[in-house]
């Protein structure tokens, strides 16, 4: 069976090609998907990538999740659909509350493109499966309101459930507990700020192939179900 | 028409650096007498009717939905005279 | 009541305010003469924003001819210069059109969107030549980095075209910054956008086709950057008192980013016959050069121009200056499917006008008719000046004052450090960090290399991913410019060239971007006429042509100007990336080599401006037979894989090249030099480069330099965590990286 | 302790691409009867001692300088209850 991973553009999204490429790259087939359809296309999985939807206005991710095709994502979601989200993907899951918190503008106040030492802290998600736990690996981040936040109550849950994903090396925005990626409660919903669809060449992006495991993991995930 | 003033602020217990960096700032440049700085955001929605209660009522719909993310940040909606 | 042509012609006396719109009195009367009666208030908008200098380059007209008539034959040029920009063929079908633009004074008034719509304007004069835009690179000048309104502008600067440029999804893969008290109160921002296209794909700004309709799209029309227009509108024929018009303009770039896209799929639909985009002078302008270009004629009716301000008049729409606006071309059959596409993204789009055989531009309003020209007057018989020149009164003095007399530094090991944290020569990161580099995941080189680097892959929907790639990179150092701006020039053409050629590159195309004071200073336009007789000389020699660029005056307060300040940017192709060097050490155990001779050249240094505020004397020789075959030995050498890495000497010399060399892997290096150290480590003479070559290759590669003749120093090895100048410094690679990483934290936080 | 809350608006007449996005946005939300949002920052200073006439200059000159950018911005200042 062909793994179908669907990639969903609104206006303002940025890095759907790249993420359509990273799937392609592991031999998946990447599926477009248009933020004004109602159409999920029958995929096996959603990638919501980086950018800037709706040009980042009034919120990141405040206006995105009303879209057509978020009211067919949400439930599927809810439902166990893998569903990633990367930066401004990340920011529209937390708006759809499809993940708890919010991210916040940087603590420096400035935009921070940089390769990042990160942590994976579990890979009992379909997105990260092929990563060992603890390891460490270096992705590219770029954003200005990457800083994590939550209350004081969900993040003691966050971490006395494992849902922390991924943590900063080296925390870059401000974010509590260190917090780069989390999922859900059921664990099919991730979301992250750094880019692994920008780690998965040699020769372009950044200095490591790093980000290849988010998408080997859902395929593995995917051809063995 | 009228105008109604939807006012959104980050919840006390976030952490506000923008109004912190301004805080900080602020002795630098010769100003004291400030023990701290807010930054929040603010809407001016013009309706093209009147500012009855359930124009009112829209509006605070749009505002608990869309123009705060009430996970971080509190709102108030007022008609502006 | 609404000037109009008939009451025009019936009022030949009545007093126009030409002047407060910057016109002279004898352009003025050519206005007349062409018209054959007194220009209506929406004439006279349309010929004072066509004819300004801005738009006109009526005082730079007569020099920048010679990149035409010098330019060297060039296969690779499909479109030179007088477009929106210039396109040159890079191989397998594809080509690239790039272009570097100034938006400097909007940046000083307004440091975020003066930065910010200058990156929009440029962009869109690339989309408008059917590419889609996939990188942008910015060179900045500012005053003195502790000065203070370079705190204000510079942060707001770099803010604007993160915001923008990030928002747009085109990485930054370089630029410049550069301090200078010369730019307190004229900062220098230069934009430069490179876009891909299939060779048989370029689009030009015409207008054909009598019954073709003209369609506005893109954001609605405000009271943007129209300050001159309230003139205009009020002065002289509106009773009712006019809002404030702001000379600041803002940016959308979730609008401009719609546009792309928009712009992309409209191209691919064919259904676009000519375009234009709208910078300065706006629907003045995209009306006038479409219909010049096309047939000849067009008629629009102004009621018909979406209004964000629905108070504006027409001579204020004429000249508002709102951004993320094109004007297309497009055949009535083809407007349904035109509508749909935009409708997509939602961009609002209208129909205007219409294309039309008459050879006049005609314009309404109300049902009258404000406008009726023949547009290549407005668009291309703008007047020309062949303004006076004289070499400035000291120049004779600053050449004289050369720099032997300065004390020579005892401790080279402080000079270095000194020199590495000095804030034209420390660590951008603090302003790269704030650009997204990475976006479209075809960057193959961005910041700290010596030039950015691009695949060419998958830039359109279908097209063949491919191995080959682009190099660019921009340069111009000021000060050498001051002490000679003929030799200034062609210096900043050379290290520009030669930054593409280190990566592996080939050199292809050039792009410029002249920034100066007051042409109506004899002296400011002797400056401006050597570095163009420069330049065009130098793109001679070089064989690459000059494709497009950008003149900006009156960069000057009172009656000081700016250092004359001449940006190049050059173009390069490479067939693999994977062939490309990377910049400075990768590994322990290579040779270490230096290519290029050596002279005591310290005139309008680094050194000399850091160690003794000194500028005086003449620039480093500019020797572009050495630097041409110093190209062709990096190409050559990258191509059959002999280089490991390389790096360009430049500002600073070579002690500079070294250590940035050291940081960016951290791996050291052991050196040592035979002449005079100071003069060794800290000349800026042109046309060298540091290389690395594995010790097993290092053969072939001298029988290479010397085919070419290019002298070749074997300096040493890789290896250790230190900067080792046998016999005369060593400093470790943590102390350089903090040294260099430190300053701009620092000074801006 | 006063509170000082200054609210930042762009000026009416330059453009305002995050009001104008929002407003856009809303039909497609669901929400109907708004006809344009305008988007400006809100500031509140919180004053060590209380918001007398000179604490209350101090901040206009802070408004002016610090916290709008008087290019593009008006503002307004004013006690809070
Ligand atoms: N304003 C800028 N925007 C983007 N990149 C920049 C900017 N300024 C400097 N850089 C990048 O930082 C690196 C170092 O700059 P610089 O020291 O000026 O290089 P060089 O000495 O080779 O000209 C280069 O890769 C350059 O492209
Ligand atoms: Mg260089």
């Amino acid at each position: 069976m062909s793994a179908r991973v669907g990639i969903v553009t609104f206006p303002g999204t940025l890095d759907d090609q790249d993420a359509a490429r990273a799937v392609r790259l592991v031999g998946a087939e990447a599926v477009p998907l248009w933020h004004a359809d109602h159409d999920l296309k029958g995929v096996d999985a959603v990638f919501l990538p980086g950018g800037f939807s709706y040009g980042d206005y009034l919120r990141c991710g405040a206006i995105s999740r009303f879209a057509p095709l978020m009211r067919e994502l949400v439930p599927a979601a809810r439902q166990g659909l893998p569903v990633l989200g990367t930066c401004n993907g990340f920011q529209i899951l937390c708006e759809a509350h499809l993940l708890p918190g919010a991210l916040t503008r940087n603590a420096s106040l400035h935009y921070v493109c940089r390769d990042q030492r990160l942590k994976v802290e579990t890979t009992a998600t379909p997105w990260t499966n092929a990563f060992a736990a603890g390891q460490e690996i270096v992705l590219p981040i770029k954003h200005g309101e990457g800083r994590y936040v939550a209350s004081a109550d969900t993040l003691a849950a966050l971490e006395a459930n494992g849902q922390v994903v991924v943590r900063y090396l080296g925390n870059p925005n401000g974010s509590l507990n260190d917090i780069a990626g989390i999922r859900n409660e059921a664990g099919n919903v991730v979301g992250l700020m750094p880019h692994p669809e920008h780690a998965v060449e040699d020769l372009v992006g950044a200095p490591s192939t790093d980000g290849l495991g988010f998408f080997t993991s859902i395929l593995k995930k995917l051809v063995d179900a | 028409m009228a105008r109604v003033i939807v006012d959104v602020m980050l919840k006390p217990e976030i952490l506000d650096p923008q109004g912190q960096a301004i805080a900080r700032a602020l002795p630098r440049l010769g100003f004291s007498g400030v023990a701290a700085v807010r930054q929040g955001k603010r809407f001016e929605v013009e309706l093209e009717g009147p500012a009855d209660e359930a124009a009112l009522e829209e509006v605070r719909k749009m505002a608990e939905t869309l123009l705060a993310n009430t996970v971080i940040e509190d709102y108030t909606v007022r008609v502006d005279q | 009541m609404t000037d109009n042509v008939e009451r025009a012609a019936g009022t030949p006396d009545e007093p126009m305010p030409f002047a407060e719109l910057g016109m002279k009195q004898d352009e003025y009367d050519r206005v007349k003469e062409i018209l054959g009666r007194r220009p209506t208030g929406s004439e006279l908008a349309i010929y004072s924003v066509m004819w300004s200098e801005h738009c006109s380059y009526k005082s730079s007209k007569v020099h920048l001819k010679q990149f035409a008539t010098k330019a060297p034959k060039s296969d690779a040029l499909l479109v030179g210069m007088g477009e929106n920009a210039g396109v040159v063929d890079i191989g397998d079908g594809w080509a690239a059109t790039f272009k570097i633009e100034s938006h400097n004074h909007p940046s000083y008034v307004e440091p975020h969107q003066g930065a910010a719509t200058g990156v929009g304007g440029i962009v869109r004069d690339i989309m408008s030549m059917g590419a889609r835009p996939i990188a942008v690179m910015d060179a900045l000048r500012f005053g003195g980095a502790d000065q203070n309104d370079t705190r204000r502008v510079l942060p707001g600067v770099v803010e604007g075209i993160s915001s923008y440029g990030n928002c747009l999804g085109l990485p930054n893969i370089g630029g410049e910054v550069v301090f200078d008290p010369c730019y307190i109160g004229n900062p220098l921002v230069n934009a430069l956008c490179v876009g891909l296209l299939r060779k048989d794909q370029i689009k030009l700004a015409t207008a054909p086709g009598p019954g073709n309709k003209v369609v506005l799209f893109g954001a609605s029309t405000g009271p943007d950057g129209i300050g001159g227009a309230s003139v205009l509108a009020s002065a002289t024929f509106e009773d009712e008192s006019q809002a404030k018009r702001p000379a600041v303009q803002v940016g959308d770039p979730f609008m401009e980013k719609l546009l792309i896209e928009c712009c992309l799929e409209l191209y691919a639909a064919d259904v676009v016959v000519g375009i234009q985009d709208l910078g300065a002078a706006g629907v003045s302008c995209a009306t006038t050069e479409l219909a010049a270009k096309g047939t000849g004629g067009m008629s629009v009716d102004l009621n018909l121009v979406p209004l964000r301000d629905p108070s504006l008049r027409p001579e204020e729409i004429l000249m508002s200056e709102s951004q993320e606006r094109m004007m297309a071309v497009v055949r009535p059959s083809d407007i349904p499917a035109f509508t749909a596409i935009c409708e997509k993204w939602d961009v609002p789009a209208t129909v205007i006008g219409e294309v039309t055989d008459t050879g006049r531009l005609v314009m309404t309003w109300d049902g009258e008719v404000i406008v009726d020209i023949p547009p290549g007057t407005a668009a291309d018989d703008g007047p020309v000046y062949e303004r006076p020149l004289r070499e400035p009164a000291g120049q004779a003095a600053l050449n004289a004052d050369v720099p032997d007399r300065l004390d020579r530094p005892a401790d080279l090991r402080a000079t270095l450090l000194e020199l590495l944290g000095s804030p034209n020569l420390a660590s951008k990161e603090w302003v790269t960090s704030q650009y997204d580099r990475y976006v479209r995941s075809n960057t193959v080189l961005a910041q700290p290399a010596d030039a950015g680097m691009l695949r060419v892959s998958e830039v359109m929907a279908g097209a063949e991913p491919t191995t080959r790639g682009i190099a660019l990179a921009t340069d111009g150092n000021g000060r050498y410019a001051k002490l000679d701006p003929y030799a200034g020039a062609q210096l900043a053409l050379a290290e520009a060239y030669r930054n593409v050629a280190v990566t592996g590159a080939r050199p292809l195309a050039v792009t410029n971007c002249l920034n100066f004071g007051s042409p109506e200073d004899p002296e400011v336009m002797w400056q401006f006429a050597e570095a163009v007789r420069g330049l065009a000389d130098a793109c001679r020699t070089l064989g690459v042509p000059v494709t497009g660029g950008n003149v900006s005056f009156y960069n000057q307060t009172g009656a000081t100007a700016i250092h004359p300040t001449p940006v190049v940017g050059v173009l390069g192709v490479i067939d693999d990336v994977a062939r490309r060097v990377p910049t400075g050490f990768t590994t322990e155990g290579l040779r270490v080599a230096l290519l290029g001779e050596t002279a005591a050249e310290f005139g309008g240094s680094e050194w000399a401006h850091v160690a003794h505020g000194h500028l005086g004397g003449l620039p480093p020789q500019a020797d572009l037979e050495a630097e041409r075959s110093l190209a062709a030995v990096l190409v050559s050498a990258a191509a059959e894989g002999l280089l490991e890495g390389s790096h360009d000497l430049s500002d600073g010399g070579l002690a500079v090249a070294l250590a940035e060399s050291c940081l960016a892997r951290g791996v050291g290096a052991s050196v040592s030099l035979t002449d005079d150290a100071f003069t060794g480590l800290f000349s800026e003479s042109a046309a060298r480069a540091l290389v690395t070559v594995r010790p097993e290759a290092f053969d072939r590669f001298a029988k290479l330099c010397a085919d070419h003749e290019v002298p070749c120093y074997g300096l040493g090895a890789t290896g250790g965590a230190s900067l080792v100048v046998e016999g005369v410094l060593e400093v470790t690679v943590a102390e350089l990286r903090e040294t260099h990483a430190g300053t701009l934290p620092a000074l801006f936080g």
